[in-house]
């Protein structure tokens, strides 16, 4: 019964957050929305009884994927006008 | 010398906490011993601050009475915290203090900056030199001294036994 | 604006082609036959307890060694697409000094616990690839507290070759030991005891120089993406 | 019974956790979101690991070690985005009353 | 007893996955990425906490594992984006 | 059924990033969504109703050895989807870090990121 409620509120935050990362303006709201996404998908497959894809899922999405996204948008940002994003 | 004991500090932390996730079988021990070997080798140098631990038996006792110090303080700002939170006018009054600290070590002052930060209430935004710049959510002063005595002085009178 | 309803459709194509798929799936309620084969070979075979290891590295060891060439690949290609470039120092605010001190004592805190996922693969979750990237992500904390983080990429190198080394000679190894019907086999290290650290054969060596791989690799790869790419 | 006092304790520690989100949603600027996100939370995520370590006696090592680990990396990280978000120019409350850091250094925009 | 122990633990995962939406109430609203990332920091921590209850009721130890990375690695995720924003990274 | 059905919303949701933004790093991100999408969808096949982590301890069953592996057959899931997710997933970061190496080049020769920009590379 929990478990059900679980996935429910796991499934509209993740379909949300993905949304907010496509509409969103700013390029960094988009990342740390994806970040949420990982967040939820990776409890999402502790649910579905697999903790070794939920670990790597942990670990990747905690840090690695934001910190790649965000230094490919610091090769950017050089020349753009500074304080925006 | 200077990095021989951050080493041995750190052989013994990372030890410990391989024995505490894997338990004390023959194989763990092996393994166990033979990463942390590598690993605090390989960081000694980087892990200095690990150096100025004092290790005398006053040292020990002011850690663990420090540590229900802090633990009387977090639920004790926490529990502050919560009541502001709940009232629904909201009764919050912030703001940036500068407050001063006595303690020298490096680690001393990660220690006391960390720990204002995890009081509820209380959280540390810059370090430079001997001050600090805590963002506080209920000023009752602005005085340099008055905040030192309210922030900083339940915890640094520990932390300077411990650390120097 | 014909091209957002073409976009529109594509996309509903897309879903009326997979619904189905998805909504006529039936969770079933019996483990299949190739599932219960493995689960029951990891155990009996192979004296391990986690059958997703046994997967990876025993029954589907070559696909994984292809995995790790194309990640070798990426990295590589990564490498080749930002060229590095010294002497940018000065452009980068330095990191507090909470976060320097911070970083110095938990980064070893990390690698260890990095190595406890990878070693203990066998025996709980985790294994290579998250074990490995755990490790990259120590890299990456001292990568960001310090602005001019000088790492020694011989290191990196280093521990990328002898691991890739490591993993095709065990591979030869076990073609040369075993002949061609045993290909990576790993039980020609004796298989130990139910749920010790040094069982189920050869698997937690070879996770070991899988993980420390994929750590070297990711290492690179972050290494490449934080320095200035490219000439401007 | 003693494992009802542990669920009463990770109960409490849960409110904390619900607490803290409220504060997230309630206050007016960053840095007191900060103050009631990351350290209400902090107290709560304690309570409710110690309390399910005193249900289940055999788990209470790595939830131990989960704590200490909470309680390392969480000032770091809340400390960290507290001063990249002054130094981004985030402005405090209008309630505020005084703010010495930017007296002291108001020029610190200029890339450090 | 064990029915008693079951009925707190649930009210307490009903609680945390509250606390999770309403941190995510803040994350859509949030004005700058600042606010958004304290939203994301409070659901990761939410989150451990609501790993380790699917470990109890799911009876297996194994699952602390996953909740010990998030524990380890979440605060890397938010110093990344602190040190975007003040142009250290 | 509820975790397949939030799989393949993901997944087009991702599709539709990629199809409508035009700033490189949009698209990427979309990518990224549709990656997680394609990972759930996987993982959420190879689980069988009621049954547990392919993991044999003492939550499982008592038994060592082959013993342990007759009586955990008809109490884990379907490992395989697992083990091939568990590699898809480092694979698609590295993958994802190669295409943002790619837009960083592309913005250091064409100094743009919109990708209506590079017409010369259409065929």
């Amino acid at each position: 019964m929990a478990e059900n409620i679980l996935i429910i509120v796991l499934s509209t935050i993740s379909l949300i957050a993905a949304v907010f990362a496509v509409v969103t303006k700013k390029t960094i709201n988009a990342i740390i929305s994806s970040g949420v996404v990982s967040l939820m998908a990776s409890i999402t497959f502790l649910l579905v009884a697999a903790p070794d894809v939920a670990m790597t899922e942990a670990a990747i999405g905690s840090g690695l994927t934001t910190v790649v996204f965000l230094y490919a948008l610091k090769h950017v940002r050089g020349q753009r006008s500074s304080r925006d994003d | 010398m200077h990095k021989v004991k951050p080493g041995i500090i750190l052989f013994v932390i990372l030890f410990g906490l391989w024995l505490l996730l894997a338990g004390a079988d023959r194989d763990e021990l092996i393994v166990a011993a033979a990463a942390s070997l590598v690993i605090s080798v390989l960081f000694a140098g980087r892990a200095s601050a690990l150096g100025s631990v004092r290790l005398h038996p006053k040292a020990i006792a002011y850690a663990v009475i420090f540590f229900f110090v802090f633990l009387k303080e977090l639920v004790h700002s926490t529990i502050d915290v919560a009541g502001r939170l709940l009232s629904p006018r909201l009764p919050i009054n912030p703001g940036i203090v500068k407050v001063r600290t006595r303690l020298k070590s490096p680690l001393g002052r990660i220690i006391l900056a960390n720990t204002i930060t995890l009081t509820p209430g209380t959280m540390t935004i810059e370090t430079k030199g001997e001050y600090y710049y805590i963002h506080w959510i209920d000023i009752r002063t602005e005085d340099i001294d008055s905040s030192t005595e309210a922030i900083v002085a339940k915890f640094e009178k520990y932390l300077e036994v411990i650390f120097g | 604006m014909i091209k957002y309803i073409l976009i529109f459709l594509v996309l509903i194509g897309m879903a009326w082609l997979f619904f189905p798929l998805v909504v006529e799936f039936f969770t079933p309620d019996i483990t299949n036959n190739l599932a219960a084969n493995y689960v029951f070979g990891s155990a009996a075979d192979l004296n391990m307890p986690n059958a997703v290891t046994a997967v990876v590295v025993t029954y589907r060891g070559l696909d994984t060694l292809g995995e790790v060439t194309v990640l070798f690949l990426a990295t590589a290609g990564v490498g080749f697409f930002l060229k590095r470039k010294k002497h940018m120092e000065g452009i980068r605010r330095p990191g507090s000094e909470i976060l320097k001190t911070g970083s110095e004592i938990l980064a070893p805190l990390i690698i260890i616990f990095g190595i406890y996922i990878f070693t203990h693969g066998h025996l709980t979750p985790g294994g290579g690839f998250p074990g490995g990237v755990v490790m990259a992500s120590a890299f990456l904390l001292l990568l960001m507290a310090n602005e001019n983080f000088g790492f020694s990429h011989g290191i990196i190198n280093l521990t990328e070759t002898i691991s890739g080394i490591g993993y095709v000679l065990i591979g030869i190894t076990g073609l040369v030991l075993l002949g061609l019907n045993h290909f990576l086999d790993p039980r020609w290290l004796g298989l130990g005891q139910w749920g010790r650290l040094f069982s189920a054969g050869a698997v937690p060596l070879i996770y070991s120089f899988i993980g420390l791989k994929v750590g070297a690799e990711m290492s690179g790869l972050l290494d490449s993406l934080q320095s200035d790419g490219g000439e401007q | 019974m003693i494992q009802i006092i542990g669920a009463v304790i990770s109960l409490v520690g849960s409110m904390f956790i619900f607490l803290g989100a409220l504060g997230v949603v309630r206050m007016p600027d960053v840095y007191n979101r900060m103050q009631a996100g990351t350290k209400a939370t902090t107290l709560g995520s304690m309570l409710t690991l110690i309390g399910i370590g005193i249900v289940l006696p055999g788990w209470l090592g790595k939830l131990l070690l989960l704590v200490v680990f909470i309680i390392i990396t969480n000032p770091i990280s809340s400390h960290a985005l507290a001063r990249a978000a002054h130094h981004a120019g985030i402005k405090l409350t209008e309630k505020s009353v005084r703010d010495n850091l930017k007296e002291d250094y108001p020029k610190e925009d200029d890339n450090g | 007893m064990a029915d008693i122990t079951m009925l707190i633990m649930n009210a307490a995962f009903y609680i945390l996955m509250a606390a999770v939406l309403l941190s995510f109430v803040r994350f859509i609203k949030g004005p700058t990425c600042a606010d958004r990332m304290v939203a994301l920091d409070a659901m990761t921590i939410a989150g451990i906490s609501v790993i380790v209850f699917i470990a109890v009721f799911a009876n297996r130890a194994i699952y602390l594992d996953v909740a010990m990375v998030y524990g380890l690695l979440s605060f890397l995720g938010v110093i990344a984006v602190a040190r975007y924003l003040e142009k250290g990274l | 059924m509820i975790i397949l059905i939030t799989g393949l919303l993901l997944i087009i949701i991702g599709f539709w990033a990629m199809l409508t933004r035009k700033n490189l790093i949009r698209i990427i991100i979309g990518f990224a969504v549709m990656d997680t999408g394609i990972n759930i969808v996987l993982v959420a096949i190879g689980y069988v109703k009621g049954k547990t982590a392919p993991i044999i301890d003492k939550a499982v069953t008592m038994a060592q050895g082959a013993e342990a592996g007759i009586q955990a057959v008809d109490k884990v899931v379907d490992p395989v989807p697992s083990a091939l997710v568990l590699t898809a997933i480092v694979i698609g970061l590295a993958v994802t870090a190669l295409m943002l190496a790619y837009a960083i080049r592309m913005y250091k020769t064409g100094n743009s990121l919109d990708i209506d920009d590079f017409e010369e590379q259409k065929w």
